[in-house]
């Protein structure tokens, strides 16, 4: 509690400020992002949760502007280590990608390039991040540049569990499986032990058991070379398990932000609690719940706050403007009317 | 209120329809140079069906000769100049365009009703048909079809009809697997699945559920197919295989006048640039819209 | 499977094709209208004479004795006496399927490097100007009926220009003062190996008219095919993860892109083998080129069967061939197809 | 030194090699990388340069000079045989090989002039022919010319029996009476002078060819007598016509040595060549370029008389063509003005009857017919179409430019007097053999182009339209007339003996088929050979079609 009473007084290492992204759709302008701030402490993990369709992976990709495309405006601020990501030139924009702030997706196979070998293109960004590394050992091993790669590289991949480095090197994606592949995404993300790491889905697609084991590895060599995780899942069960806090996201807006355990234990916007229900657990009399309606059209979205149309403690003015953001407790944050009098009781 | 939100998503849904129809129209007119195509074509379609009506020599244009005005160069009684004949290119043109316009609709259409339901068919049963319809695409896709064609009119004997028919019988296949291809990617997506599981009969599912989810394709291809289709009518008539003297056809005439070359250039170079800019024509408005119907693919 | 076990599949597959082409060829030309003994006596031949023709080519016998001993010939490598040249068409397709290579491997090559080079332009700098220009260029490239584009090159850069000769393969003094030695039937090669550098550069002097129609068809289709598969794979997770990697635009490009849009681009350079094969025909007629396209092109117009059925077996072999080897290319860039 | 020696050294050379390129036993990049080795490639490449363009000017100028050229040939080989050759390759064996006597073109004093021969004469009866022969000719081969070879050559061709061994029918035999006189003796009194000098299957060759075949022959080989020898003949495509140094005729005076025949079916690449000067004998120009071309003051065209003529066969055996009238009045309607002019550029003259213009039986006593809508009209009336209503099929060889050309005009005029025509262009094999099915369901004209084999009108009066019952061969009218035929045969019999009588009968009987109108005669063709200004000494002779006699020829 007190330690991360202390954190909290830290600089965060990403600061997200009101955050807008807009694509213009086959439809029309849908504002996929309307607004969205939080910021991510070092060492921490974050976890981004929201059904399919609220905007995660998109806010993942704008921070490092990944979404190519004249389609899209991107507006609002993302300041990394006092850079404001939207501001800086592509070159500096580059050289942060990657080795300060990694990231790693939903489907790793397809992720991997299909022509090269691992090894190519784990060499590659070795590379590309680690020259001094690379100019270290060859002073002190005495070993050729390529033999340097070869070793960091054979390293790395031990970390993350992959003992066969010399099979991985000469084999191409389509031949390893789901769980290798996001092993090696973690290896390469981690290369340089960066600042940052973003996990967009990183485990969905894998199957429960291998997830857990990458879940662990991943928050351990996290821990191990200070990486804060921002963790994006639609899975609550997982943001539990692994998260020290967790921002859920609705329709392109964080509308809750809390600590793990406040958010299961005290969940304060109604949609929050709709997510909670639907969560089925053991011994739970009424059967099924879930949230009723579905995800608005992002198009012309509902005015004001945009869960209204499927809120059950709807008023009159959740339609007409959107609610701020309300403080009901430490590092807890709400934007919800219902706790409108909190803020100034 | 489920109620009220469903209905409210079905109505989404329908003004949906409207507003893509509208943004793809407006995405269209956005491409200059295809709106540019279209309107060539708007033109040249007008030209073949009013043909002679519209023709400012029509006899000529339907091949009456008038040895005294025989090779000249383009003037103001005959914009285009006179071929050795002594006819009006102009008009010659004019009533060609209906062999090159309508063969080439006539050449890929054909293909693609003979080619598509026995791609749905192959692609949907596998088994013997399937194989069968496989290896029968094989054969005649390892082979260039406008060979095949000349071979054909060949037997069949020269002649307009004869030619398109023959260009038909090598291009189906292509239809046929596209259609394949789209239908096998297809035919494992649950909505197939499960109007497998509610019974539903091959035909229907084929007919009700595949075949308007690979119409799309098929209309580009139709498209993208009718230039080169011209072009291939040009290749046979050029060489003589298609439309016969004294019907006007825009490949026979640049084989007519291909001789003058050196001398009374025009009588080759202007239906040439004629079935060029035609064919260019469609392959923009072609590309165009296929890049609004497939954004998505190559 | 192993490279090797694909090129086996791949040769009895053409052995097979091979087959099924010549029974049908056969029975085709058998069909064909016009009185095979006739053609072969041309002129104004009496009809006892006719007669004796049709004994000497035993078209006498039934059909199927006649197939049979057609399959027969054909499996030595003999296919008969031309009608038209009246020389055995073996020797006739030995003799001017160098002359056409050199036309098409040249236009071919030509036609990949710019094709590749300017796809890949109007992909990198997907919708510049230069973009735009390139769509227009290729698709016009793409459009012209081969017959046209020959016949306008030949009015502007012969009767207008006055840069390149009209035709043939080379100056016909030269065949007094300078002769081609035949070697490898390659005329470029053959003036080479003979130190004949006179007849060298008038040849290819001769061959960029040809060259140029040639090119241009499949140049387009290349070019085309090129930039819209590389923009395709530039939306793909990998060059997304890759980016995310912080690798450099360029590298995205060029080293990851590229050599993933290159297989379907492979492919279209197998299939515009047979564009060109088909060009020759008409290329070759109106430059007066002595090859095989024209060799085709005359047995087609005066039906000269024996040859025909020679110049469809080798259309087809080369036809399948050249999408082999492009195969084994594709094989070999893209691990997936494995 | 002079460039020719630098080639020849290059070729020499190559010689060495030839050896073992031939038998495939080294590989061409070994070849590459030895001349590599042997020569210090790069300054040997300047000094070849050098040479190859010293070569060229000197070659350019001497072989603009003087005694080689090249021809621009549309007449491709058919075979090189004497004794089958029946085709185009006549350009080329007319000056390989000799006959016994020549005919003259029309207007010379002579009929005949002497080749081999140096005298004949024949028996009261006509059955027996006797030749002296020129003594001291020589073959290629160096075999020495006589009797006997005449005797060899004409079995030979009688005895292989295709190409046009049948002008031999009424020969019984042969006899050598000694080594320089040999005596013909025929079944029938026909016109065996005639035959003699016929253009195919009367050529004199070398015993020493003995029974070597057709492929012997097609290999480039030859065994004539005359001024030149076919060199170089590898594939179809260019071939060279060689002076015969030992040629009987001698050397002495303005002659061609060398002709490159380059195949070149195209006419528009002949003017081509001629105009840029690749060539300087061309055969064909793309029809309206013959004027231009002319006028041009380095290239001339030469026009003379010729034995080609075009005509439409009328389906006399089905509906309404069987009805002389309407066959009448189409004849009367066809635009002959229009023809010459389109199809021929002028060059051409209408046709009066099937013998061309100029042949022996070619008189002004043979009614013409000319184009007349308003008669054609009438008669068309008289004949109970008033006005048309029909329609026709009209065939036409497709590799012919001219019938390509004027076969619309027909189809344009007839439709004036209400008669559609269609026009179908086949491959001449195709459109032939249509025309020899049946009858009654073949096409209703047939357009076609004629020469004679010989210069007696008797084999093209016979051919085209004897009675040939159900196996038609040229008779494509299908036409039917005894007295016609038995005319016909009467004089050609007397034709030897009584050259007026033959002619008043041959005159008769063209008549009796000008009532009848079972064929339209379009134009006789006048001959033409574009060549070079420089090119002189060119007679065309139109007893041998196509066949321009080099050995006459020379530059200026």
């Amino acid at each position: 509690m007190e330690a991360m009473a202390v954190e909290n007084k830290r600089e965060p290492v990403l600061d997200v400020r009101n955050l807008e992204v807009t694509f213009n759709v086959a439809r029309g302008a849908a504002k996929i992002l309307a607004g969205v701030d939080f910021q991510l402490f070092p060492r921490e993990i974050l976890a981004l949760v929201g059904e399919t369709g609220s905007g995660k992976s998109v806010t993942a990709k704008s921070l490092l502007n990944l979404i190519p495309g004249a389609s899209k405006q991107t507006s609002g601020k993302v300041y990394f280590e006092d850079k404001d990501l939207f501001k800086v030139s592509n070159k500096e924009l580059q050289a942060i990608r990657g080795k300060h702030i990694g990231m790693i997706f939903q489907n790793p196979q397809a992720c991997i390039n299909p022509v090269f070998t691992l090894g190519e293109q784990l060499f590659r960004l070795i590379r590309l991040y680690l020259g001094d590394e690379i100019a270290r050992m060859k002073l002190s091993e005495g070993v050729s540049t390529k033999q340097a790669i070869q070793l960091i590289a054979k390293e790395k991949l031990n970390e993350v569990g992959l003992s066969d480095s010399k099979r991985i090197f000469k084999s191409y994606a389509s031949e390893v499986s789901g769980g290798m592949a996001q092993r090696f995404m973690i290896a390469q993300a981690l290369l340089s032990s960066p600042k940052i790491l973003i996990a967009d889905e990183a485990t969905s697609a894998l199957d429960v058991t291998v997830q857990a084991r990458i879940l662990k590895l991943l928050k351990d060599l996290c821990a191990k070379n200070d990486t804060a995780i921002l963790f994006i899942t639609h899975d609550l069960g997982i943001a539990a398990q692994v998260c020290d806090r967790v921002a859920v996201m609705y329709s392109g807006r964080i509308v809750e932000i809390a600590e793990t355990k406040k958010i299961f234990s005290a969940p304060c916007h109604p949609y929050t609690k709709g997510l909670l229900q639907a969560v089925p657990r053991p011994g739970r009399s009424n059967g099924l719940s879930f949230v009723p309606g579905m995800i608005p059209d992002l198009v012309d979205p509902p005015g004001g706050c945009r869960f209204h149309p499927r809120c059950n403690a709807r008023m009159e003015l959740c339609s007409k403007k959107r609610p701020e953001k309300y403080v009901v407790g430490e590092n807890h944050e709400v934007s919800c009317f219902l706790y409108e009098e909190n803020l100034r009781g | 209120m489920e109620k009220k939100a469903l209905k409210k998503l079905a109505a989404t849904v329908v003004a949906d329809h409207h507003k893509m129809r509208m943004y793809q129209l407006r995405q269209f007119l956005k491409h200059k140079s295809a709106v540019l195509a279209f309107f060539i074509l708007l033109i040249t379609i007008v030209a073949a069906l009013l043909g002679p009506n519209i023709a400012p020599y029509p006899e000529q244009g339907l091949g009456e000769v008038n040895v005294s005005e025989r090779l000249q160069a383009p003037s103001a009684q005959h914009y285009l100049g006179t071929d050795v004949y002594g006819r009006d290119i102009l008009s010659r043109i004019i009533c060609g365009a209906r062999v090159s316009l309508f063969g080439g609709f006539f050449i890929v259409i054909a293909a693609a009703l003979i080619g598509v339901p026995l791609g749905l068919w192959a692609g949907y049963s596998e088994g013997i048909p399937g194989a069968i319809i496989t290896r029968l695409v094989e054969l005649f896709l390892s082979f260039p079809s406008v060979l095949i064609a000349m071979a054909i009119s060949i037997v069949a004997g020269a002649g307009a009809f004869t030619a398109l028919l023959a260009l038909v019988i090598p291009w189906w296949p292509w239809y046929t697997r596209l259609v394949m291809g789209e239908v096998l990617s297809k035919k494992r997506m649950l909505y197939v699945e499960a109007a497998q599981m509610l019974g539903y009969g091959k035909v229907y599912i084929m007919v009700r559920h595949l075949l308007p989810n690979i119409l799309t394709p098929v209309i580009v291809m139709i498209l993208l197919d009718l230039g080169p289709a011209i072009i291939a009518i040009g290749l046979l008539s050029f060489l003589g295989l298609g439309t016969q003297a004294p019907q006007a056809d825009w490949g026979l005439m640049v084989w007519e006048g291909a001789q003058n070359i050196l001398s009374e250039w025009w009588i080759a170079i202007v239906p040439g640039c004629a079935m060029f800019i035609v064919v260019t024509a469609f392959n923009i408005f072609g590309d165009a819209v296929k890049d609004i119907l497939e954004p998505n693919r190559s | 499977m192993s490279l090797f076990v694909f090129i086996c599949k791949r040769f009895l597959g053409l052995i097979v094709l091979l087959l099924v082409l010549s029974t049908l060829v056969f029975f085709f030309t058998r069909s064909l209208p016009g009185d095979v003994a006739a053609l072969y006596i041309g002129g104004n031949a009496k009809p006892e004479q006719i007669e004796l023709a049709r004994i000497e080519l035993g078209l006498d016998k039934p059909l199927h004795v006649q197939y049979s001993r057609y399959m027969a010939k054909l499996a030595h490598g003999d296919m008969g006496v031309s009608l038209r040249t009246h020389r055995p068409v073996f020797q006739d397709l030995l003799e001017k399927i160098p002359m056409s290579l050199e036309l098409v491997f040249i236009a071919l090559f030509l036609a990949t490097a710019l094709g590749l080079f300017t796809g890949v332009m109007a992909a990198w700098y997907q919708g510049s100007w230069l973009d735009s220009t390139i769509k227009w260029i290729t698709s016009g490239a793409v459009s012209f009926p081969i017959f046209f584009l020959a016949l306008l090159l030949q009015l502007l850069f012969f009767n207008w220009l006055g840069w390149f000769p009209l035709q043939g393969r080379i100056d016909t003094f030269l065949e007094f003062t300078s002769p081609i030695e035949r070697i490898t039937g390659f005329s470029l090669i053959d003036t080479l190996l003979t130190g004949n550098f006179t007849a060298f550069f008038n040849v290819a002097y001769h061959m960029v008219l040809p060259v140029i129609a040639l090119l241009v068809g499949p140049f387009g289709m290349i070019a085309r095919l090129t930039r819209s598969s590389l923009l395709e794979v530039m939306q793909l997770d990998y060059i997304l993860a890759a980016r995310a990697a912080g690798v450099s635009e360029r590298v995205l490009f060029f080293h990851y892109g590229l050599r993933n849009a290159l297989s379907p681009v492979l492919t279209v350079i197998g299939l515009s083998v047979a564009l060109i094969l088909l060009a020759t025909f008409y290329v070759e007629m109106i430059f007066n080129w002595p090859g095989i396209g024209y060799y085709a092109l005359a047995a087609i117009l005066s039906l000269d069967y024996t040859a025909l059925m020679g110049v469809t077996l080798m259309i087809g072999t080369v036809y399948v061939v050249a999408n082999t080897v492009m195969d084994i290319a594709r094989r070999l860039i893209d691990p997936r197809i494995k | 030194m002079s460039g020719d020696m630098s080639s020849t050294a290059n070729r020499h050379r190559y010689k060495e090699k030839e050896a073992e390129i031939e038998n495939r036993v080294r590989s061409v990049t070994i070849i590459v990388t030895r001349k590599f080795m042997e020569e210090k490639m790069l300054n040997r490449f300047v000094q070849v340069v050098l040479l190859t363009l010293m070569t060229l000017m000197i070659a350019t100028s001497a072989w603009a000079a003087e005694k080689n050229m090249v021809f621009a040939s549309p007449y491709g080989i058919t075979t090189f045989d004497p004794s089958i050759s029946y085709s185009t390759e006549l350009t080329y064996m007319a000056n390989v090989y000799e006959t016994l006597i020549k005919v003259n073109p029309p207007g010379s004093k002579e009929l005949f002039s002497y080749v081999l021969a140096t005298a004949y004469n024949a028996s009261a009866d006509g059955l027996e022919y006797t030749f002296k022969l020129r003594k001291g000719v020589k073959f290629h081969d160096g075999t020495a010319f006589n009797a006997e070879a005449v005797k060899f050559s004409i079995d030979r061709t009688k005895k292989i029996g295709k190409g046009a061994a049948f002008i031999w029918a009424d020969l019984k035999e042969i006899e050598v009476v000694d080594d320089y006189t040999v005596k013909f003796i025929l079944g029938k009194p026909v016109p065996l002078p005639q035959i003699a000098a016929s253009a195919y299957a009367s050529y004199i060759m070398s015993p020493s060819v003995g029974d070597k075949d057709k492929e012997w022959f097609d290999k480039g080989n030859d065994a004539g007598t005359g001024p030149y020898q076919i060199k170089n003949f590898k594939d179809g495509e260019s071939w060279m016509l060689a002076k015969f140094e030992d040629y009987w005729g001698g050397w002495d005076g303005k002659h061609l040595d060398n002709i490159l025949v380059k195949y070149t079916k195209e006419s528009l690449i002949q003017l081509q060549m001629l105009q840029a000067g690749q060539a300087m004998l061309g055969a064909r120009l793309p029809i309206d370029s013959y004027d231009s071309f002319d006028k041009n003051k380095d290239t001339k065209v030469i026009y003379g008389p010729s034995y080609q003529n075009y005509m439409a066969f009328f389906n006399t055996k089905r509906p309404p063509l069987d009805n002389a009238k309407v066959r009448k009045a189409l004849a009367h309607a066809i635009p002959y003005e229009d023809i010459i002019t389109l199809g021929f550029n002028g060059m051409a003259t209408q046709a009066r009857g099937p013998v061309p213009n100029g042949q022996f039986g070619a008189t002004e006593d043979v009614v013409q017919y000319k184009h007349d809508l308003e008669l054609a009209k009438k008669l068309l009336a008289e004949a109970g179409y008033p006005n048309g209503g029909f329609k026709l099929i009209l065939t036409y060889a497709a590799e012919n430019a001219q019938e390509a050309r004027f076969a619309p005009l027909i189809q344009s005029e007839f439709k004036k007097i209400g008669v559609d025509v269609e026009i179908k262009g086949l491959v001449w094999n195709t459109q032939w053999a249509k025309g020899k099915e049946d009858p009654k369901n073949a096409q209703d004209m047939f357009l076609l182009l004629w020469w004679p084999t010989y210069s007696d009108p008797y084999e093209t009066l016979f051919s085209l339209l004897h009675d040939e019952g159900d196996k038609p061969a040229w008779n494509l009218a299908y036409y039917k007339n005894q007295a016609y035929d038995k005319l016909i045969r009467e004089a050609y019999e007397v034709t030897g003996s009584n050259p007026e009588k033959s002619l008043g009968l041959y005159v008769k009987a063209q008549n009796m088929i000008q009532e009848d109108m079972p064929v339209a005669w379009l134009v006789d063709v006048v001959g033409k050979w574009p060549m070079s200004e420089k090119l002189q000494g060119l007679t065309i002779n139109p007893a041998y079609p196509n066949v321009p006699f080099f050995y006459d020829m020379f530059i200026e």
